[in-house]
């Protein structure tokens, strides 16, 4: 029972519910504060726990005992939870409520915390232009307690749980605070979005039946010590239902269709959290429930999962290349990441799982970085058409310009960046695939996915081409009053200084995940 | 004030590169590690720095070319000097990464960190198309180049089950993966040195501030694929047919760029077509896989940082003092006898860095060059065709090197008395000739600021010939002058006759560029609309069918209530019929 | 005698039956249907239930008959024939009830083919008041309740001036 | 006498009153036909019970009792009849498609 976890979980939901209870004249600068103290203590708390769960004398982290000679290559599997809650919740259907936190979801959850918090922060100036920020504060809150929930969940049903309590919230902030532009199209994206994701996690839930059925429990814990075995009949379908439904949120190609929309047509802060820790949803349950529970059915489809990932890289970079919204762009920039991040884990060998875990949290961070961007450029530009905002942005905004390029260098995975050791962990994991997988193959994959490495720079040059650079006489300098305020300062900085900290030095957190 | 501050810490770093190398000289070599975590157990990352003779060496180069380039643009550059500054200090830092680096992944930071802030720099002028394009191409070239470079990284680390330089090589590995991972590093140095097939980015990357085009050429980015290919110089050694391909680059590239060279009409482009040549000699000398042709190699590479630099850094001084470094624009200066009278300096430094390029005796490019002549004349004798082939080529480059030196020098500096004060061959088809005449009274030397490198850097082009110890070959240098000698005659010539014959395949520089433009850029941007109209036509069709058959659908199901209570009760009876018959067929 | 009795009768009441529904006048269907109702009667009292048959024809025929042929009247029903009284349904429908029929009957046949029965000992009023008012007397004040509440209703359904009427 | 013979009839008689029910398209005349089932289920009833005597005189009490409930129903039904000619002008069941969901709000 760990007071600390369950208070993470809690305050943010009993807040968001004191928020609606507020009288409806309560200003939104006040929610907007409340938010802010409130995800800022969650923040907090998340990094009390971290250091609660990393400090040496805890045996919960991996810490390889190195040259006691090689052990097999393994993969996470027993779960060394930490902050444990476990409680009977419904006995009938055998569900848990069983809580507890390592050193793959710590991580996560300290980016879900940093990043609600961040939003927050900016919604104390910038709002979108639909009001009612009390509302979106309150929302955020609750996303923050379902993403939270969900990175903590040591039980599929109570994963499944957390899961969708991300989604309503998420089509609300779509809904309400999109594009006011256009509002068939942010409806559209919106209900797309959850169409899509609810029939996803509607696929996952029955593939976590099917697991029920052949282990005879629902918990994590133990189906990390007795996982499923054998790589075909119930196992393989549990598997591929589970992978599916994990991959319409990630999102991999080609069921990626939600995602651009939902990214172009949301508000900057829902762009942020949607980019920077729901994909991650994804992304965490293949590695904490694929991996573990279903070893042998996910060696059966991993070479099927890293070859739709590596389409999915081509295809999202190739999209990119024809974008003409920055948010589309950047949004479809995701699906290439995440194409890195599913090759990753589909390799199932230590370096490419550490590598996809290190790209989630990169690309959260940097990716939130360029939503943070893209939204700063909308709002003075009222659009986020290319060819309407006009070239050189150098001259009219030139910090604001200078941020986006240093944010696409990031994201194109320049070393010394925090994009890169991901990539290239998951490059290295495509070349030294798992025992159980084909070599051959993976070989292939690697080399389509580092020209995929190519042509996401060559996307991101091209946005930087055509947004900054360009002959400031051909477009109307616009005057801003403002290049980078204060409040867009301090909430970008953290993550910039995370880009440069994580790329420069990965050790801190790549030695949490030395499987072995 | 911010740019102030920058300036000094950009002259700080260097003048801190130069102390460091001269602390560093003469000391033990040694490695330090820092940082490093395990991911699985075959994979162990760490940051590691070393010094040795080769580390010296370059932080010298480094730290003396980024100085000069530095104090160059205090009175070069004006404007957006800030992020420039800084930039350029990066780009340095990056190299001395590179340089000091111990460890793959340390490295491949600095050298794709290179990448970058060779990217922003070309771009520098951001306003110019030309700037922007040279820019993204320059980045896009040499990190495909990188992939393959990784790639290398991993198949070398994982073969010999190392990532740290000093110890690849100690254990064995299998054949294939030393060729395989060798052949990819190569690729990556191919890349960043601008050598065949990945060579036209460089030519390209001109639009940017000539003085990052001197640290470019002479110090950083393509002196870094020579560095590393010497640094990992006991594992090419063992990998034949890496070393063999590396020749077949080298001397494809050298002959090839000074064709191009021959017939560029601009003065910096010259220059870079024949840094791309100059690469390719040191490669050849490399791809001997003898430590005469290593040795000579580095100290091709050390004299070339000082004469490459000084003739941008002139470039540049004739850039910032005239306007343009197109040969037409130039020569309407020097028809009056401008531009030699004006800028005495720079015509007197800008003649010993294209003497030494051109490997006139007693200049530094000359004894350099030499000793890779003879390098290649010693591995040949032993009886390797490589040895040959380097020898041939590098002669034939050396004959073709005087022709486009003396071009240059020439048609920019001197009056064409078969002219009479004409433009000449250069008027064709540009459009500033018809501009009217320039006013040449008010041009005038560059700052002192500006020249002070120039003439370091130009003590440097002479000089350096000397710092190896003078041992010269008497038969190969005799050999060499009177290929040069041959190959300037003609130029000579031409230019007394006013005529400077550009052949079409060589002014479109053996038509590459339009070839990849033809066969890579266009299929991707035909491939990306693919992507986009699939996922918007084919992808996005499926799901709003799929929206569409279920609105479809409840339509139909509507259809059945008609209303009609007669209806409602044909369909439950015959629901209960068909029940009952359910009933009995399972019953019995 | 009581087979060949009932039997005559059943074969009528199956007639008239048919008639009810394929009648193309519906006053004539009406007086099929007294017909039908008569002689299922007849069949009552062949099984010697003579007390329901009684009832069958004061309450079927006497009055159920008579208030249908109001109905009539009063909705104006035309005295000529009527090709559209049955709908294109009609021959689905016949099928659905023929094969109706035959489950029916098959099931009744497998059941109770062997049976045979003897005529009730006693269908008189006397006997069947009895059970009624002994055995059933709940369920007999319970549907004088719902003749009631059937009389309440039929009244204000058929109201003029109800809310419901216009 | 065959328990079948009145079991048979009543079946006959029953189906002919679905046949009723189902096909015919005046309202009257799909009273006429319920009356048909109602009268084949109290045939059965009386055949039943002749031929298990339990002394109550169950089947015969029965069927004076549906007899009397046919009454109220036949009593509702035309009055419903009646209300839907004064509603409509006719009493087809055809007709009288009030329930159908009608068009508008068919996309929203």
């Amino acid at each position: 029972m760990s007071l600390l976890l369950i208070a993470l979980l809690a305050v943010p939901a009993l807040t968001a519910a004191v928020l609606w209870a507020l009288p409806a004249g309560t200003g939104d600068r006040v929610a907007a504060i409340v938010g802010s103290v409130v995800s800022g203590g969650v923040l907090v708390g998340s990094a009390v726990l971290w250091w609660d769960l990393v400090r040496p004398h805890c045996p919960c982290t991996y810490r390889l005992e190195s040259f006691l000679g090689p052990p097999p290559r393994t993969l996470p599997g027993k779960i060394y939870a930490y902050a444990e809650t476990d409680i009977s919740w419904i006995p009938e259907l055998d569900v848990r409520f069983h809580l507890g936190i390592d050193t793959i979801s710590m991580p996560l959850i300290a980016l879900t915390a940093l990043l609600v918090f961040l939003c927050c922060l900016y919604s104390l100036r910038i709002t979108p232009r639909a009001g009612r920020t009390r509302s979106l504060i309150a929302l955020l809150l609750i996303i923050e307690t379902g993403v939270i929930g969900t990175f903590s969940a040591l039980d599929l049903v109570l994963f499944f749980l957390f899961f969708e309590v991300v989604l309503i919230p998420m089509w609300l902030v779509i809904d309400i605070w999109g594009d006011e532009h256009d509002r068939a199209g942010r409806r559209r994206a919106a209900t797309t979005f959850v169409l899509m994701t609810v029939l996803g996690s509607a696929v996952m839930l029955l593939g976590f039946l099917l697991v029920h059925r052949q282990a005879g429990t629902f918990d994590l814990e133990v189906l990390g010590e007795n996982p499923v075995a054998g790589g075909h009949g119930i196992a393989l379908v549990a598997a591929v239902l589970i992978a599916v439904g994990l991959a319409v949120k990630m999102p991999l190609w080609p069921l990626h269709i939600w995602l651009p929309d939902a990214h172009a047509k949301a508000p900057t802060v829902g762009s942020v959290l949607l980019a920077g820790v729901l994909l991650k949803l994804g992304s965490y349950g293949m590695i904490r429930i694929l991996l573990p529970v279903l070893p042998d059915a996910t060696a059966t489809i991993a070479p099927y999962l890293a070859g739709f990932s590596t389409v999915a890289i081509i295809a999202g970079s190739l999209a990119c290349l024809a974008q003409t919204d920055v948010k589309r762009l950047i949004a479809y920039s995701s699906v290439g990441h995440m194409g890195f991040i599913g090759l990753g884990i589909a390799t199932m060998s230590p370096e490419g799982l550490a590598g996809a875990l290190y790209a989630n949290i990169a690309h959260g961070i940097i990716t939130g970085l360029l939503f943070f961007l893209a939204g700063g450029i909308k709002d003075r530009h009222d659009t986020s058409d290319l060819r309407t905002i006009g070239r050189a942005l150098y001259a009219r905004l030139p910090r604001l310009s200078g941020l986006l390029t240093f944010a696409c260098l990031a994201s194109l995975g320049l070393p010394g960046l925090a994009g890169f050791w991901g990539e290239m962990l998951i490059l290295l994991g495509a070349y030294h695939p798992g025992d159980s997988l084909p070599r051959t193959t993976f070989l292939v994959l690697m080399v389509i996915a580092g020209l995929g490495a190519v042509l996401t720079a060559a996307y991101f040059l091209r946005l930087i081409r055509q947004l900054c650079q360009g002959d400031p006489a051909d477009n109307p300098a616009t005057a801003f009053a403002v290049d980078v305020s204060r409040i867009e300062l301090i909430t970008w900085a953290p993550l910039i200084v995370l880009t440069v900290l994580l790329g420069l030095w990965p050790f801190t957190l790549l030695d949490y995940w030395t499987f072995s | 004030m911010i740019a102030t501050a920058w300036r000094v810490v950009g002259v700080g770093f260097s003048l801190l590169v130069i102390l460091a190398a001269g602390l560093l000289y003469g000391v033990d070599p040694q490695q330090t590690a820092f940082g490093g975590s395990f991911v699985g157990n075959d994979v162990f990352i760490t940051y590691d720095l070393r010094t040795d003779d080769l580390t010296v060496l370059l932080l010298a180069v480094v730290g003396v070319v980024s100085a000069c380039v530095q104090l160059y643009s205090i009175g070069y550059l004006n404007e957006r000097v800030a992020s420039y500054t800084a930039l350029v200090t990066l780009f340095t830092l990056s190299m001395v990464t590179v340089v000091v680096s111990d460890s793959l992944f340390l490295l491949l930071i600095g050298w794709e960190l290179m990448g970058a802030c060779s990217y922003l720099l070309i771009g520098h002028y951001w306003e110019r198309r030309d700037a922007r394009s040279g820019a993204m191409k320059a980045f896009l070239m040499t990190r495909l180049g990188d992939v393959g470079f990784l790639f290398g990284i991993f198949v070398l680390g994982l073969g010999y089950d190392t990532f740290k330089i000093s110890e690849l090589g100690d254990s064995p590995i299998s054949p294939g993966a030393l060729t395989t991972g060798t052949l990819l590093i190569l690729v990556g140095v191919i890349g960043k040195s601008a050598q065949v097939p990945l060579q036209t980015w460089l030519p390209d990357a001109m639009p940017g501030p000539s003085p990052v085009s001197a640290l470019i050429h002479a110090a950083t980015m393509v002196a870094a694929g020579v560095f590393l290919i010497a640094r990992l110089y006991d594992v090419f050694l063992a990998a034949e047919t890496t070393l063999t391909v590396l020749a077949v680059v080298a001397c494809v590239t050298m002959l090839f760029a000074a064709f191009c060279a021959m017939a560029a009409v601009e003065v910096k482009r010259v220059l870079a077509w024949s840094t791309v040549s100059q690469l390719a000699i040191m490669f050849a000398g490399l791809s001997l896989g003898t430590d005469d042709g290593r040795h000579a190699a580095l100290f091709h590479l050390l004299t070339h940082a000082a004469f490459k630099g000084l003739l941008f850094l002139c470039a540049g001084v004739l850039l910032h003092q005239v306007g343009s470094a197109a040969f037409v624009v130039l020569r309407r200066y020097t028809r009056r006898g401008a531009l030699r009278k004006r800028m005495p300096v720079t015509f007197v430094t800008m003649t010993i860095g294209l003497a030494a390029l051109a490997g006139v005796p007693g200049f530094a490019g000359f004894f350099s060059k030499d000793s890779v002549v003879e390098a290649a004349w010693h591995h040949a004798r032993d009886g390797s065709t490589v040895g040959w082939i380097v020898l041939v080529s590098v002669c034939l480059t050396a004959a073709l090197t005087a022709f486009y030196c003396v071009r240059l020098w020439l048609w920019v500096f001197f009056r064409t008395p078969a002219l009479a004060g004409a433009l000449g061959a250069f008027e064709d088809d540009d459009p500033m000739a018809d501009l009217e005449e320039p006013d040449s009274s008010k041009l005038h030397e560059g700052s002192w600021l500006m020249l002070a490198p120039l003439i370091v850097l130009a003590l440097g082009a002479v000089g350096l010939g000397y710092a190896d110890g003078l041992h010269l070959n008497w038969a190969i240098a005799l050999a060499t002058t009177v290929l040069a000698v041959f190959g300037a005659l003609p130029a000579y010539s031409l230019w007394r006759r006013g005529a400077d014959p550009r052949p079409v395949v060589l002014e479109r520089e053996f038509g590459v560029d339009p070839a990849y433009q033809r066969v890579l850029v266009v299929p991707v941007e035909w491939l990306a609309r693919l992507t986009v109209g699939g996922d918007r036509d084919v992808i996005g069709a499926y799901v709003r069918a799929t929206g569409r058959a279920g609105v479809l659908a409840s339509a139909g199901f509507r259809k059945l209530q008609t209303g009609n209570v007669q209806t409602y009760l044909t369909a439950a009876v015959v629901g209960v019929v068909a029940l009952a018959i359910l009933a009995g067929v399972i019953g019995s | 005698m009581t087979t060949a009795l009932f039997s005559i009768a059943g074969a009528v009441a199956l007639l008239a039956a048919v008639m009810v529904v394929t009648s193309r006048r519906i006053v004539h269907a009406a007086l099929w249907l007294v017909v039908a109702l008569g002689a299922v009667a007849g069949c009552f009292g062949a099984l010697h239930a003579e007390f329901v048959a009684l009832v069958q024809i004061l309450v079927y025929v006497g009055a159920i008959v008579v208030l249908v042929l109001f109905a009539l009247m009063l909705t104006k029903a035309p005295t000529n024939p009527l090709p559209a009284l049955t709908t294109r349904r009609s021959p689905f429908a016949a099928v659905v009830a023929l094969v109706l029929a035959l489950i029916l009957g098959s099931g009744v046949v497998l059941a109770f083919g062997n049976e045979k029965l003897k005529p009730v000992p006693d269908g008189s009023a006397e006997a069947v008041g009895t059970a009624v008012f002994r055995t059933w007397v709940l369920p007999f004040e319970v549907l004088s309740v719902l003749l009631l509440a059937a009389l309440i209703g039929a009244i204000v359904l058929s109201q003029r001036t109800g809310k419901k009427g216009d | 006498m065959p328990l079948i013979i009145p079991l048979l009839l009543a079946v006959a008689l029953f189906c002919i009153g679905v046949y009723g029910v189902l096909a015919r398209r005046n309202a009257i005349t799909m009273l006429m036909s319920f009356e048909l089932m109602l009268n084949a289920v109290n045939l059965n009833l009386i055949a039943f019970d002749a031929w298990h005597v339990d002394g109550l005189a169950t089947g015969q009490t029965l069927a004076v009792f549906v007899i009397t409930i046919a009454a109220a129903e036949i009593g509702l039904g035309l009055a419903i009849v009646l209300l839907l000619f004064r509603g409509h002008g006719h009493v087809d069941a055809d007709a009288a498609r009030d329930l159908l969901e009608q068009e508008r709000g068919a996309e929203q």
